[in-house]
């Protein structure tokens, strides 16, 4: 069981052997990684979008879709085939350059990024031995799309949801890439698959810094990807559907594939970077990978469901006044841990991890809830 | 408290409504839904849709004498009466023609309560549809009649007192003959 | 590691080094000739990593030239991104034939 | 064979890379302009890969098409009123702007022609990303820290041009 | 060549305002309710109300109707209380003609009365955090409770929101056998979902952030805009129509009427979680002091039921008024002698709560106009009548 995919590949490389000459052979290998995660990202954003009508529609009291196949298995592909059928209505003062490219320029960073995710053990399509940074260079080119979306549509809420999403975007960016550094220090080097490998002992979530890392990463990346409290630029109550209001059809769908293997790729990465990756005592690697995995994403679903969403400023003060100081501390507390002698190295860094958020939340205080007082009369 | 500690608490309210959601029974905080075609809820008894109206026996005799009352006191004014006439042209105590709009109705009830002689009835059944706006829900009498077996059918503690006043209304108005006859024969 | 030889990589940075001169005369906008700058910068960091290839085994500091380029740029454009919108903000516009006095 | 294929790729890029270059700066419309040169610049990055600089492909994506490109797509927005971003430029100022471009592109392409490089040695390493931070950090670790301060005063600096006046 | 030497030399960018109409077709607006906005980036500059959407024309169509026959119209005025419209319509025709009304049917009018407020005040919370981006949550678990009172209304009145229940003098019908019980039990419960309902609100960090010292209300703006309800209160006027009027029988229940102190969005939605609670205080002393049996329409009013024609108030005009779950509910009905009334005119709280939405909105940002509008609580029904 445990190499089961790995057979598969090798059976096919095989049987590809046999007919083609030997660097059609190389070729063909890569061929099939490469079809495997092109078949792979659509099938895990249907059933992503699934999973969270099932989910939320639970926490509300809901059963959620169960008329399309068994327990709506087959809701995915009725979605699919109403986004095929829907007339793809575009705007005519809309620029035909960026509004035709914008769509397809979404979707193609979030499936590239599915080469770096090591799924299993000897089970990573791409192993480049700068996976983390290619994650992130590919996630920072998704602002630009979005100002071609938004710009492309030529709507002046999509304008509102362009100029919001961005700012978010590039906001949150740099502390994702900072809160990433105390783990690269840690494992040594930025291929994912050496850094699932070095977490065999112990899993770097379970250093204070390393979860303090995690979480900054997971609030970030869920920032990223506008989800739960940070869905500022598509939020309905205001202004319609921010940048890709204006899109109907095929094009919405790509947008909403796009976001969804975001999540996707947001968990799998917190979970090789902080959560061990696929080290798991007996069950199959991957087996391991998926179920953090998707307990991670239950998790994104689950602040989809309860938390009201951040108004632009709380937002953007919320990652340059608490998240990115923080994610700076963080980086010499984990030094700390690792050329300290044993008694200091939990001490000291832990030490360093209070002050600096006892600090930032005194200068934070605007922020808090106060807590208020009602009297009755009669 | 720190910044996270209510958001904390918020999501372990949705966490036990999503693990209620499966293991509890519907009222204490399962699922409740009702899937409707397949399982319906059983309507209240003065549940009120469109109204009908009751004959005893015949459908040709309704209870109804066109005394054109509720017409008058419909709100939106959606019921049109003609009285029958018979070959004289004496009117009839009968309706010729009874049409109610239900596109205008408002199923508000108070025809219901105007109407002197039981005859209109507010109806629990909502599944009505129509090809189209005008025609199809301009509901005429034959559309309208239902039998008294049918009232008591869906309102039985209302058709229960109606027909008990009814049959006392009845009694008494044989009694007040009666005392009429039996003298005649004695002398 | 490639066979591609050096020359064809070093007519290439050529040719984009010669169309970030061309954007930069013709441009009308300061935000174009900015754009061009990025051009020249770019094929000028790309000739640093093609001579890196030739040097001598394991030493980086072709690379390494090539990453400082890179930054050196963005703090270019920063600079010059505020500057231009400096500008627009008092002139209104960023033509670069309007703002041809010093002091305004 | 594959090695031809991944030559093939590396010229189709190359001409990519060119044509961009070209449409970015004779492009009426600001905006696609930029994005052409966001085009070039992944070409570029792409010819970073093919040159065995993995590392500098991946800051060049994170830099330039992340963070800089922004910028410079913020300032279009800023600038030009939400309608109109289309700037004309003369005829004779851009025949004038050509020629020299292809005396100066013809001039040089002599030189580099009638130079022999020395041959590519082959077959030594490449940097590895370890070798190119062990090389940041121990050869060129001053000028690495002139960067830092250097992008810090450009932080600042940039912050006070722009920033609008307290009213 | 123009150098422009004389403009100071940092001015501010011409930023062109925005101008957006949140249109009557919005998810945000309780309704079809257009907000003419002028944006300055994202901060409020101008906002214009723009209504009517909704006008039905009532109050011409009540003067060519008799009395009773307009009574269902009220239901359709604030479709999430029709109880309590009711109350003010009869209210207000009761004074006209002078009908008393009997003890039974008093509590269970109370008892209505205060149910739809519950019912109102857990809705208005549901769509409030609607509008602040809880994806429907808070709202499924309000229209849980909400669907069990309604239910209980369908039971006493025939339909679930359209109820036409009450009549002058009275009610049209007795409870049917059983229901105390089964409010009382439906009451026991209640605490138990608000509490839950608190624990996943009240103290939400960003619920918090999003809401406190946001659009607020000062109290002479208040007071001299003409508000009421829940509004007026959470800016610290304890001003309630049931301890001033002591209409009906509310005077013998004792209960408190809670009282913000700052009037931003935050105590306008703690306000009304602490009113649902003294609303259960008064449910508690109905179901108990309710008598058991007894007449549940006046001896005078009765006949009239069957032939609402003939019911001819005498000459003379009454203004009836109500503590809706919205503000001051208030009816004005003149009449000539004739069975239609002669002037028919309604008080809506939603309308006259809304003309203070500009002044909360100024400055604030786009989003917070969404969350202001949601806090003020109208229906356009009401709003536009």
């Amino acid at each position: 069981m445990e190499t089961l995919f790995i057979q598969i590949k090798t059976l096919l490389v095989n049987a590809a052997a046999l007919v083609l000459p030997p660097w059609g052979v190389t070729l063909s290998s890569m061929i099939i990684s490469a079809l495997a995660i092109l078949g792979l990202g659509p099938l895990i954003m249907m059933y992503l979008t699934l999973m969270e009508r099932k989910v939320l529609a639970r926490m509300q009291n809901r059963i959620g879709p169960n008329r399309a196949g068994p327990w709506g298995l087959l809701q995915p592909l009725a979605d699919g085939i109403k986004m095929l059928t829907k007339e793809d209505i575009r705007p005519s003062a809309a620029d035909p350059l960026l509004y035709f490219l914008a769509p397809i320029l979404i979707a193609v960073p979030a499936l590239m990024v599915f080469a770096v995710i090591p799924f299993g053990k000897g089970m990573t399509a791409a192993d480049l031995n700068v996976g983390v940074l290619y994650f992130v260079a590919l996630s920072s080119t998704t602002t630009l799309v979005i100002f071609m979306a938004s710009w492309g549509s030529r709507n002046k809420y999509s304008v509102l949801g362009g100029m919001r999403s961005v700012s978010q975007m590039i906001s949150y960016e740099v502390t994702l890439v900072i809160s990433v550094v105390p783990i690269l220090m840690a494992a040594g080097s930025l291929s994912t698959q050496t850094i699932v490998e070095s977490q065999s002992g112990r899993w770097y979530a379970a250093t204070p810094w390393g979860l303090l890392s995690c979480m900054i990463f997971f609030i970030c990346g869920l920032a990223e990807c506008n989800r739960s409290p940070f869905d500022l630029p598509e939020a309905e109550s205001e202004i319609v559907a921010g940048y890709h209001t204006e899109y109907s059809g095929m094009r919405f769908a790509l947008f909403y594939m796009a976001e969804f293997m975001n999540v996707f790729s947001i968990c799998a990465l917190t979970v090789t970077l902080f959560l061990g990756g696929w080290q798991g005592p007996l069950l199959p690697s991957w087996l391991w990978f998926l179920i953090k995995t998707y307990l991670l994403i239950f998790i994104v679903f689950w602040f989809r469901g309860t938390l009201p969403r951040l108004r632009a400023d709380h937002l953007m003060g919320l990652a340059w006044k608490f998240l990115l100081p923080l994610a700076v501390m963080n980086i010499p507390a984990a030094a700390m841990s690792h050329f300290l002698s044993e008694p200091f190295s939990t001490a000291v860094p832990l030490a360093i991890l209070m002050v600096s958020v006892a600090v930032l939340s005194f200068f934070n205080k605007g922020y808090a809830a106060e807590k208020r007082v009602y009297h009755f009369t009669d | 408290m720190i910044f996270g500690a209510g958001i904390l608490k918020g999501m372990l309210v949705t966490l036990r409504s999503f693990v209620n959601s499966y293991f509890k029974k519907p009222d204490q905080g399962g699922l409740f839904t009702v899937e409707y075609p397949e399982k319906r809820l059983v309507a209240k008894e003065r549940f009120r849709n469109f109204p009908f109206l009751v004959y005893d026996e015949k459908p040709e005799d309704p209870r109804c004498v066109a005394c054109d009352i509720c017409a008058k006191e419909c709100p939106p004014k959606c019921i049109t009466i003609v009285r029958d006439a018979d070959a004289e042209g004496r009117p009839l105590k009968k309706p010729a023609l009874f049409d109610i709009d239900l596109s205008v109705c408002m199923n508000c009830g108070i025809c219901e309560e105007a109407c002197p002689f039981d005859a209109i009835f507010m109806d629990h059944e909502f599944e009505i549809a129509g090809t189209e706006r005008h025609q199809s829900l301009l509901y005429h009498k034959e559309d309208l009649l239902k039998s008294n077996g049918y009232f008591r059918q869906i309102r039985p503690s209302d058709a229960a007192l109606i027909d008990a006043r009814r049959k006392e209304a009845e009694d008494k108005k044989k009694a007040a003959l009666k005392p009429a006859a039996p003298p005649e024969k004695k002398e | 590691m490639t066979p591609v030889p050096e020359s064809h990589y070093l007519i290439f940075s050529l040719i984009l080094f010669s169309a970030g001169i061309f954007g930069a005369l013709t441009r009308r906008n300061a935000l174009g000739v900015l754009i061009a700058l990025e051009l020249m910068l770019n094929a000028v960091a790309l000739n640093f990593v093609i001579f890196s290839r030739t040097a001598p085994e394991g030493s980086a500091s072709g690379q390494v030239s090539a990453f400082f380029i890179i930054a050196l740029a963005a703090a270019g454009a920063a600079a010059g991104l505020a500057i231009v919108l400096a500008v627009y903000r008092s002139r209104k516009s960023i033509q670069t034939d309007d703002t041809n006095l010093l002091k305004w | 064979m594959l090695e031809l294929i991944a030559v093939k790729g590396i010229y189709i890029l190359m001409v990519f890379a060119a044509a961009a270059a070209f449409a970015s700066s004779l492009l009426p419309n600001l905006f696609h302009g930029a994005l052409a040169l966001a085009a070039v610049l992944l070409a570029v990055a792409g010819l970073y890969l093919s040159l065995g600089a993995e590392f500098l492909a991946m800051v060049q994506i994170l830099v330039y098409v992340g963070a800089v490109m922004t910028l410079v797509i913020y300032a279009v927005m800023l600038t030009g009123r939400l309608e109109e971003t289309v700037t004309p430029s003369g005829r004779i100022q851009r025949a004038a702007a050509g020629v020299s471009c292809a005396i100066f592109f013809v001039l040089v392409c002599g030189v580099l022609l009638s130079t022999n490089w020395p041959a590519a040695p082959g077959g030594n390493p490449l940097p590895s990303v370890k070798d190119l931070g062990i090389d940041l950090m121990k050869r060129h670790v001053f000028p690495f820290e002139v960067l830092g301060i250097l992008l810090f005063a450009v932080l600042i600096g940039a912050l006070a041009a722009a920033r609008r006046e307290k009213s | 060549m123009k150098n422009k030497t004389d403009t100071p030399l940092t001015e501010d960018f011409d930023t062109q305002t925005l101008q957006i109409n949140v249109g009557p077709q919005h998810p945000a607006t309780h309704g079809v309710f257009r907000m003419d906005l002028t944006l300055d980036g994202e901060t409020v500059v101008r906002l214009k109300p723009v209504m009517g959407y909704l006008h039905r024309n009532h109050e011409q169509i009540a003067e060519n109707m008799t009395y009773a026959a307009s009574m269902p119209y009220t239901d359709r005025l604030d479709y999430f209380n029709s109880m309590s419209n009711n109350f003010g319509y009869a209210l207000a025709v009761e004074k006209l003609a002078g009908i008393e009304v009997p003890e039974r049917a008093d509590y269970i009018r109370v008892i209505l009365a205060e149910l739809t407020r519950i019912v109102n005040h857990i809705s208005v919370i549901g769509f409030l955090l609607n509008d602040l981006g809880a994806f429907f949550t808070p709202l499924t678990y309000a229209f849980r409770e909400r669907e069990k009172i309604l239910d209980l209304f369908e039971e006493i009145a025939g339909s679930r929101m359209m109820c036409n229940y009450f009549r002058f003098g009275g009610v049209k019908r007795d409870l049917p056998p059983g229901l105390l019980e089964r409010i009382r039990t439906m009451m026991d419960v209640f605490p138990r979902f608000l509490d839950e309902f608190e624990a996943l609100l009240t103290d939400n960090d960003i619920l918090c952030l999003r809401c406190q010292n946001v659009g607020v209300l000062g109290r002479e703006l208040a007071l001299n805009a003409g508000l009421s309800g829940p509004m007026l209160r959470a800016s610290g006027l304890g001003y309630d129509i049931r301890k001033v009027d002591r209409y009906s029988i509310y005077g013998r229940f004792d209960f408190k009427v809670p009282v913000g102190s700052k009037g931003d969005v935050y105590d306008r939605y703690y306000v009304r979680v602490l009113e649902m609670r003294e609303s259960l205080k008064i449910l508690d002393q109905a179901l108990r002091q309710i008598p058991s049996s007894g007449d549940i329409i006046s001896r005078k009013a009765a006949p009239f039921l069957k032939a609402p024609r003939n019911f001819k108030p005498p000459v003379g005009e009454a203004y009836g008024r109500v503590e809706s779950p919205k503000g001051e509910l208030g009816f004005y009905v003149v009449s000539d002698g004739s069975p239609q009334p002669w002037r028919y005119h309604v008080r809506a709280p939603s309308l006259i709560n809304l003309t203070v939405l500009e002044d909360l909105c100024i400055g604030h940002k786009l989003a917070d106009a969404m969350v202001i509008l949601g806090s003020i609580d109208i229906v356009l029904g009401e709003v536009d009548h």
